[in-house]
């Protein structure tokens, strides 16, 4: 059994709840046992990292600790909490000053030797496509799909120690392995504008716009991510977005996990596609996948 | 016993002032061996010197100690005044009773008096084990070997067999030219690179003293300067020296499967080939690693159209085994390979190509005959986007340096890019331009003000595919705008990057390289073409990234290096060197490891009778004094002339020692 | 601190070509410095035979300064890289054998760098004091 | 085991694979055992091996440089034939190592086994041409627990303890002379011009030797405790081999004899080197 510690954080709790239930669904499947860190808080990545070095390294250091005394990598959904988690493992690390104050604060100690990754890398890497792919009940042809990786999962480089930076394939090799297509372009690591999400929705326009178009332009049906910030720029926003383009852009923004669930079988109220503004229905019936 | 003269300087009151002379002399007098004891005004003066001649002759003196200013300032005087006396000059030891007495200690006049009669004891105790040494000399194998065929290798044949010494010329590929004769046109001048570079090619085919050995590797050397013993790989060319240079057996061959290296693989070249029309020797070659008959057994077309038969397809490598006097390594470069920049599609983008790729596309004697179109589709191009600083000046790659030519090679590209196309238009992504050079100002003025090139300043921060197109974002931080191209094509100014191999190349010669793999040069000022191995010597871009006058300059100055080697009718050869006592040899290799020149050679010796044993020798002619094995040595068995265990065991001993003056 | 330090014996090994020429930098500009040490020139720190140190503290010696050149600049390239490795080792095994490590230093002293020789020998010659009155 | 290891050497001396075999015999008492050189097949019956074998076979290694050697060592005596061949005092395929499986040597003058073998992961040998016996190696890992302890010491009391030990020294040169990496032709210690060294035995010049002796095998010594066992007035020499060990370690990430490819750590360098305090 694969055993790793999981810390959903904040939006797979509201926004993001059908993240949250079709990664757990697919894990049990998958006999990955996802251990959610008990009573755990906000990672930090709203004010706190910008505002206070040491609220930005507590906030995660509980969680990290706790992982690390129970002998698991921990594991975040949403690259924004996994960002946080990994920074501050960093700067506890980086920081001796800030370690000793951060444990003296937790009245814990705190080693830093734990492993932080993203879940697409816990669960494609070192799970594996190949073991993901060898439990399918069913192949995904015919649709066609663009990966949209973000920001957080992919950068700083040297911290998220992805394959490639500018081009990742980790979710482009799970769509291939779970017998859909996935296209070629080059919009996978643009910004979304998920910091402006609420203060400057202009800008989330424009740049999710672009994401969206050039998706659309490549061949793409439907996109697909990794992180809750995402998903709502992609998806709530579209019709908004569409409006702005003056033209019906209608592509169906989906979780990876959701779309492993597909694969595994698992029907639309399962897997909460219900939730989303663009519904995936209409295409996935059109592939005889629903 | 020993007769030593000491002699100790006023300096006028640059040390008397602080130093009771007269009493340093005193203490002198009083210690053992020494015959006489005297202080003077200004002792290198003339009659300073005198006075020194003088003793040693009244006294019968055989080593002399001067306290006075810093070895580094009079010691060669004084060994010459020793020398005129008649005794060895490197009977001669210094005190350095200015610099490091009288100029840092004259605010306690009796401590800078003391620690002045201890330095003068120290260099008696030294001068007292001193040897007599005289200069050495070794043989010169009046014959040079240049690696690489190159413009800076072509260059340093010629200029050396222009002086009359016989070279052998090493190459690689199955032609001399190199990255020159890749080149379409040449900065500032816009003259044609094979036109310029073509008559130095052939005049070192015609010059009776070079003799060119293409298709060929250097893959063993050992000996040193004015013997170095050299093995060459000639690869098996497949075609004998029947060969006329027809070009028939090209024109039939049927395979096509090779791709071009000279056309930086555009397009592809036949089995049999010579890289490009105008090739020095017109040999073709049979690569066997394409050609049918070596794959499948069937073909032999060349063999049945050769006119001469030429073709010879049992030809095996052979190793030659040659002895130089010097040689001059000039192996050049390779462009850096973009696949690991992200941002510009890992090296998977066609269309984004390196400017070497640009120069053959422009070139009329290219894959396209001089068409600059897209490598995908074959599309003439509108919008060209030139980006600077590919794997140069770029911490991220681990490419700090800056390449120096693609500031150059880039305004150049765009001019010529506008002269055959004038409705296209070209965009230039720089950081700086670095245009220092006779007339390369102007150049890159000439590009932006009268060929309408567009310079932006900043970086292209993503090439994305869009359609047929290629979209070139970046920032231009002149207007603080980020910028938005749409191109057909882009030319990444490729840095350049120290040869593949290089660094095992080094090894070879036991030369060193810096972190990238360039060689280093002997001194970054002063020595700029020598090695740290004294005899070989570097010319072109193997040494740092530089421009086609730089690299012929460069190339005439290791000539020039050579010459004067070889004018020599011996070679002189300092005698503060290690030596080896071979009865104390243990064998243990560890001098050897650690000399950074190659000078101790291992050998199976017979030291005592009858015992023979793995012993070091040092190699006089190449060692130059460092001390390195006679600090690694734990036998004991090796010294350093000057500077002998004996010396400086007994300096330490006088230096620990209390002063017995009254 | 103060250049008179009577009846303290330190010896210093310098390299021809930076260190000894810094030195004599250090009396070109005029700067003093306590007269303990007394120098012994050698072409290279990769001359610097631990066996002589060895022998410099057997002899009394209560200080050993050896000075180079800074790493890169060797004049015989690689010199002083081989003596950066013998330092620490002969540091830790004198200091096990209970020579105190304030007795014995290392430096990189280029040919222009006549003050920062100053600076050194003062340092080493504060060093060895504080061994000797301090225990 | 004893029979296992007779067959063995007696094959190879019939086979004329080896000229010599050096191995153990009984010396004058059960708790005793002596090198033995044996050259025939007859004579393989003296050899035996057991945990009085003590001794670092490795020495004869540099007497007995031309002739084909099967040499009989315990795991921890392998390192220094690797070092041997480093140094070139021997080539590697003049020498058939026989690993002899051992669960401990005892060390007479205590009655106990050497720290050494506490913490031994060489028991069943490795790197050997071939082996005899099995034995399990210790669970506990290889520390330098007690150098790290005497280090603790300050200089002066480190001092008065060398001081008080090498008063007993009678400088017999026991130490280097059963040192397999004491090899020289020539030792530093009875040379004239230079005098490296005084001939006087005084616990000053004793304390030299040992500091230079220390100094020559740094990077070279396999710590195989031949020269503390040798010792005839018991100075603590293996705190003195330990202690280079453990700087070879620490300071350069070397183990004597660990690695056929690894250079000798103070025969190269790295550009990158730390700085070690240089001011």
């Amino acid at each position: 059994m694969f055993k790793v510690a999981y810390f959903p954080g904040c939006s797979l709790s509201s926004t993001a709840k059908e993240y949250d239930v079709a990664t757990r669904l697919v894990c049990e499947d998958l006999e990955i046992e996802l251990v959610e860190v008990p009573e755990w808080v906000c990672c930090g990545a709203t004010t706190a990292h910008i505002t206070s070095e040491l609220t930005a390294a507590v906030l995660p250091a509980r969680s990290l600790i706790w992982a690390e005394k129970h002998n698991m990598t921990i594991t975040s959904p949403c690259s924004a909490c996994f960002s946080r988690l990994k920074m501050a493992q960093l700067n506890l690390e980086k920081y001796p000053g800030l370690k000793k104050e951060a444990e003296e604060i937790l009245g814990e100690t705190y080693s830093g030797k734990g492993e932080v990754l993203h879940l697409t890398r816990v669960m494609l890497e070192r799970y594996g496509v190949d073991n993901i792919k060898a439990k399918l009940k069913k192949q995904l042809k015919g649709l066609k799909i663009a990966c949209y990786y973000g920001c957080l999962m992919t950068r700083p480089a040297e911290v998220c120690e992805n394959d490639r930076v500018e081009d990742p394939m980790l979710m482009d090799n799970l769509v291939s392995a779970l017998g859909a297509q996935a296209v070629k372009w080059s919009y996978k690591t643009e910004c979304c504008g998920a910091a402006f999400s609420l203060t400057k929705t202009e800008i989330v326009r424009k740049l999710s716009g672009d994401i969206l178009k050039e998706a659309k332009a490549s061949g793409a049906e439907l996109i697909m991510v990794a992180c809750p910030l995402c998903h709502s720029n992609l998806d709530a926003r579209q019709p908004e977005i569409s409006k702005l383009l003056k033209a019906e852009l209608n592509i169906p923004v989906l979780y990876f996990t959701q779309v492993i669930g597909l694969a595994l079988g698992y029907g639309y109220l399962d897997l909460m596609l219900n939730k989303h503004f663009i519904d995936p229905a209409p295409l996935l019936k059109a592939k005889g996948i629903l | 016993m020993a007769r030593i003269g000491v002699f100790v300087c006023h300096c006028g009151t640059n040390i008397a002032g602080v130093v009771d002379v007269t009493r340093v002399a005193k203490y002198a007098g009083s210690l053992p061996g020494v015959k006489v004891a005297v202080d003077y005004k200004f002792m290198c003066s003339d009659p300073g010197q005198n006075t020194i001649i003088d003793a040693i002759k009244k006294y019968g003196l055989d080593r002399l100690v001067v306290s006075a200013c810093s070895p580094r300032m009079h010691e060669a005087t004084f060994r010459r005044t020793a020398e005129r006396a008649g005794i060895n000059p490197y009977m001669v030891e210094m005190a350095n009773i200015r610099e490091h007495v009288a100029w840092v200690h004259s605010d306690d006049k009796e401590l800078a008096t003391q620690k002045a009669m201890k330095l003068m004891e120290m260099a008696v105790a030294k001068v007292r084990r001193s040897e007599a040494l005289s200069k050495m000399f070794a043989p010169i194998e009046k014959r040079a070997l240049v690696i690489g065929g190159g413009i800076a290798g072509i260059q340093a044949a010629l200029d050396i067999a222009g002086a009359g010494y016989k070279v052998l010329l090493v190459e690689k590929e199955p032609s001399i030219g190199g990255r020159m004769a890749q080149l379409d046109k040449t900065f500032p001048t816009l003259d044609c690179s094979a036109c310029i570079l073509t008559p130095k090619m052939v005049a070192a085919a015609q010059d009776p003293n070079i003799t060119l050995l293409t298709y060929a590797e250097v893959t063993e050397v050992c000996g040193f300067v004015g013997q170095f013993e050299v093995k060459i790989k000639k690869k098996a060319k497949s075609v004998n020296s029947k060969c006329i240079g027809c070009g028939v057996c090209t024109t039939k061959c049927p395979s096509k499967k090779a791709l071009s290296e000279f056309d930086e693989k555009l397009a592809p070249r036949k089995a049999i080939y010579t890289p490009f029309p105008q090739a020095v020797p017109n040999v073709p070659v049979i690569d066997r690693t394409a050609c049918t008959f070596f794959l499948t057994g069937k073909c032999k077309i060349c063999e049945k159209v050769c006119p001469t038969g030429a073709i010879d397809y049992t030809q095996q490598d052979e190793f030659i085994k040659e002895k130089f006097g010097a040689v001059v390594v000039a192996t050049g470069f390779d462009i850096y390979d973009h696949s690991n920049y992200g941002e510009y599609g890992y090296g998977e983008i066609k269309d984004v190509i390196t400017g070497l790729q640009f120069e053959r596309l422009i070139s009329s004697t290219g894959p396209t005959a001089g068409h600059v179109t897209r490598p995908s589709d074959h599309r003439e191009v509108k919008n060209v986007v030139f980006i600077q600083c590919v794997g140069s000046r770029d911490e991220a790659k681990k490419r700090p340096y800056c390449s120096r030519v693609c500031c150059m090679y880039t305004a150049k590209q765009a001019m010529l890019l506008k002269d055959h196309y004038p409705e296209t238009q070209a965009y230039v992504f720089y950081i700086d331009i670095r245009s220092a050079g006779k007339n390369y100002e102007e150049f890159v003025q000439r590009a932006q003000n009268e060929y309408g090139v567009l310079y932006l300043r900043g970086r292209v921060s993503k090439i994305y595919e869009r359609a047929n197109k290629l979209l070139v974002k970046g920032a231009d931080t002149l207007s603080g705008a980020q910028v938005e191209i749409e191109a057909d094509l882009v030319v990444l100014a490729n840095g350049f990057e120290p040869k593949k191999g290089a660094k095992e190349f080094a090894q070879l010669f036991h030369m060193s390289s810096d972190q990238y793999g360039f060689y280093n040069e002997l001194h970054p000022k002063l020595a700029p073409v020598e090695t740290a191995i004294s005899g070989v010597f570097v010319a072109g871009c193997c040494q740092s990234p530089k421009d086609i006058p730089d690299t012929v300059a460069m190339a005439s100055a290791t000539a020039a290096k050579v010459c004067a080697l070889f004018a020599k009718e011996k070679l002189e050869v300092e005698p503060l060197i290690a030596g080896v006592n071979q009865l104390t040899c243990s064998g243990c290799e560890t001098c050897y490891n650690v000399c950074p020149y190659s000078a101790i050679e291992m050998k199976d010796k017979e030291v005592k009778r009858g015992e023979v044993r793995h012993v070091a020798e040092v190699l006089e002619s190449v060692c130059k004094g460092c001390g390195a094995c006679v600090g690694a040595c734990y036998s004991k068995a090796v010294d350093l002339k000057g500077f002998t265990d004996r010396q400086v065991l007994d300096q330490v001993e006088t230096a620990t020692a209390p002063i017995t003056d009254n | 601190m103060d250049n008179k330090v009577p009846q303290l014996n330190i010896v210093g090994f310098l390299c021809n070509w930076c260190s000894y020429a810094g030195a004599d930098m250090t009396g070109l500009g005029r700067n003093t410095y306590p007269s303990n040490i007394k120098v012994i020139r050698i072409p290279c720190t990769g001359r610097m035979d631990p066996m002589m140190i060895i022998e410099a503290f057997h002899n009394g010696a209560d200080g050993v300064l050896v000075s180079g050149c800074h790493p890169g600049d060797c004049h015989y390239t690689e010199g002083n890289y081989y003596w950066r490795r013998r330092y620490p080792h002969l540091k830790s095994l004198l200091e096990h054998f209970g020579i105190d490590k304030r007795r014995f230093h290392a430096s990189w002293v280029s040919a222009s760098e006549g003050k920062k020789f100053a600076e050194v020998v003062k340092k080493v010659t504060a060093e060895v004091k504080d061994w000797r009155d301090n225990g | 085991m004893d029979k296992e290891l007779q067959d063995l050497i007696k094959k190879l001396l019939t086979e004329k694979k080896v000229d010599y075999a050096i191995g153990y015999e009984k010396a004058y008492d059960e708790f005793s055992t002596r090198p033995a050189f044996v050259t025939s097949a007859e004579d393989t019956a003296r050899l035996i091996f057991n945990k009085y074998c003590i001794n670092n076979l490795g020495l004869y290694l540099t007497k007995l440089k031309k002739n084909k050697i099967a040499l009989i060592c315990k795991g921890c005596d392998i390192p220094t034939v690797r070092e041997l061949v480093k140094e070139k005092q021997f080539s590697r395929e003049n020498v058939i190592v026989i690993g002899a499986a051992c669960d401990g040597v005892l060390d007479k003058r205590t009655g106990k086994q050497p720290e050494k073998c506490l913490n031994c992961g060489v028991k069943q040998p490795k790197g050997a041409d071939f082996t005899v016996g099995t034995a399990k190696d210790s669970t506990t890992a290889r520390n330098f627990n007690d150098v790290a302890e005497f280090e603790k010491k300050s200089s002066k009391e480190k001092m008065q303890f060398w001081d008080r030990q090498f008063e007993k020294c009678i400088r017999c040169y026991a130490c280097r002379n059963v040192c397999p990496v004491c090899y020289c032709p020539d030792c530093f210690a009875q040379r004239s011009m230079p005098e490296y060294l005084n001939k006087n035995v005084d616990a000053e010049e004793n304390k030299m030797f040992h500091m230079i002796r220390m100094q020559h095998v740094f990077g070279r010594c396999t710590d195989c405790k031949a020269c503390d066992t040798a010792c005839p007035v018991n100075i603590p020499l293996t705190l003195l081999t330990k202690k280079l060990a453990k700087d070879a370690k620490e300071l350069f990430n070397y183990e004597s004899g660990a690695d056929m490819d690894a250079r000798p750590p103070l025969s190269t360098y790295d550009e990158d080197d730390p700085e070690s305090g240089i001011m």
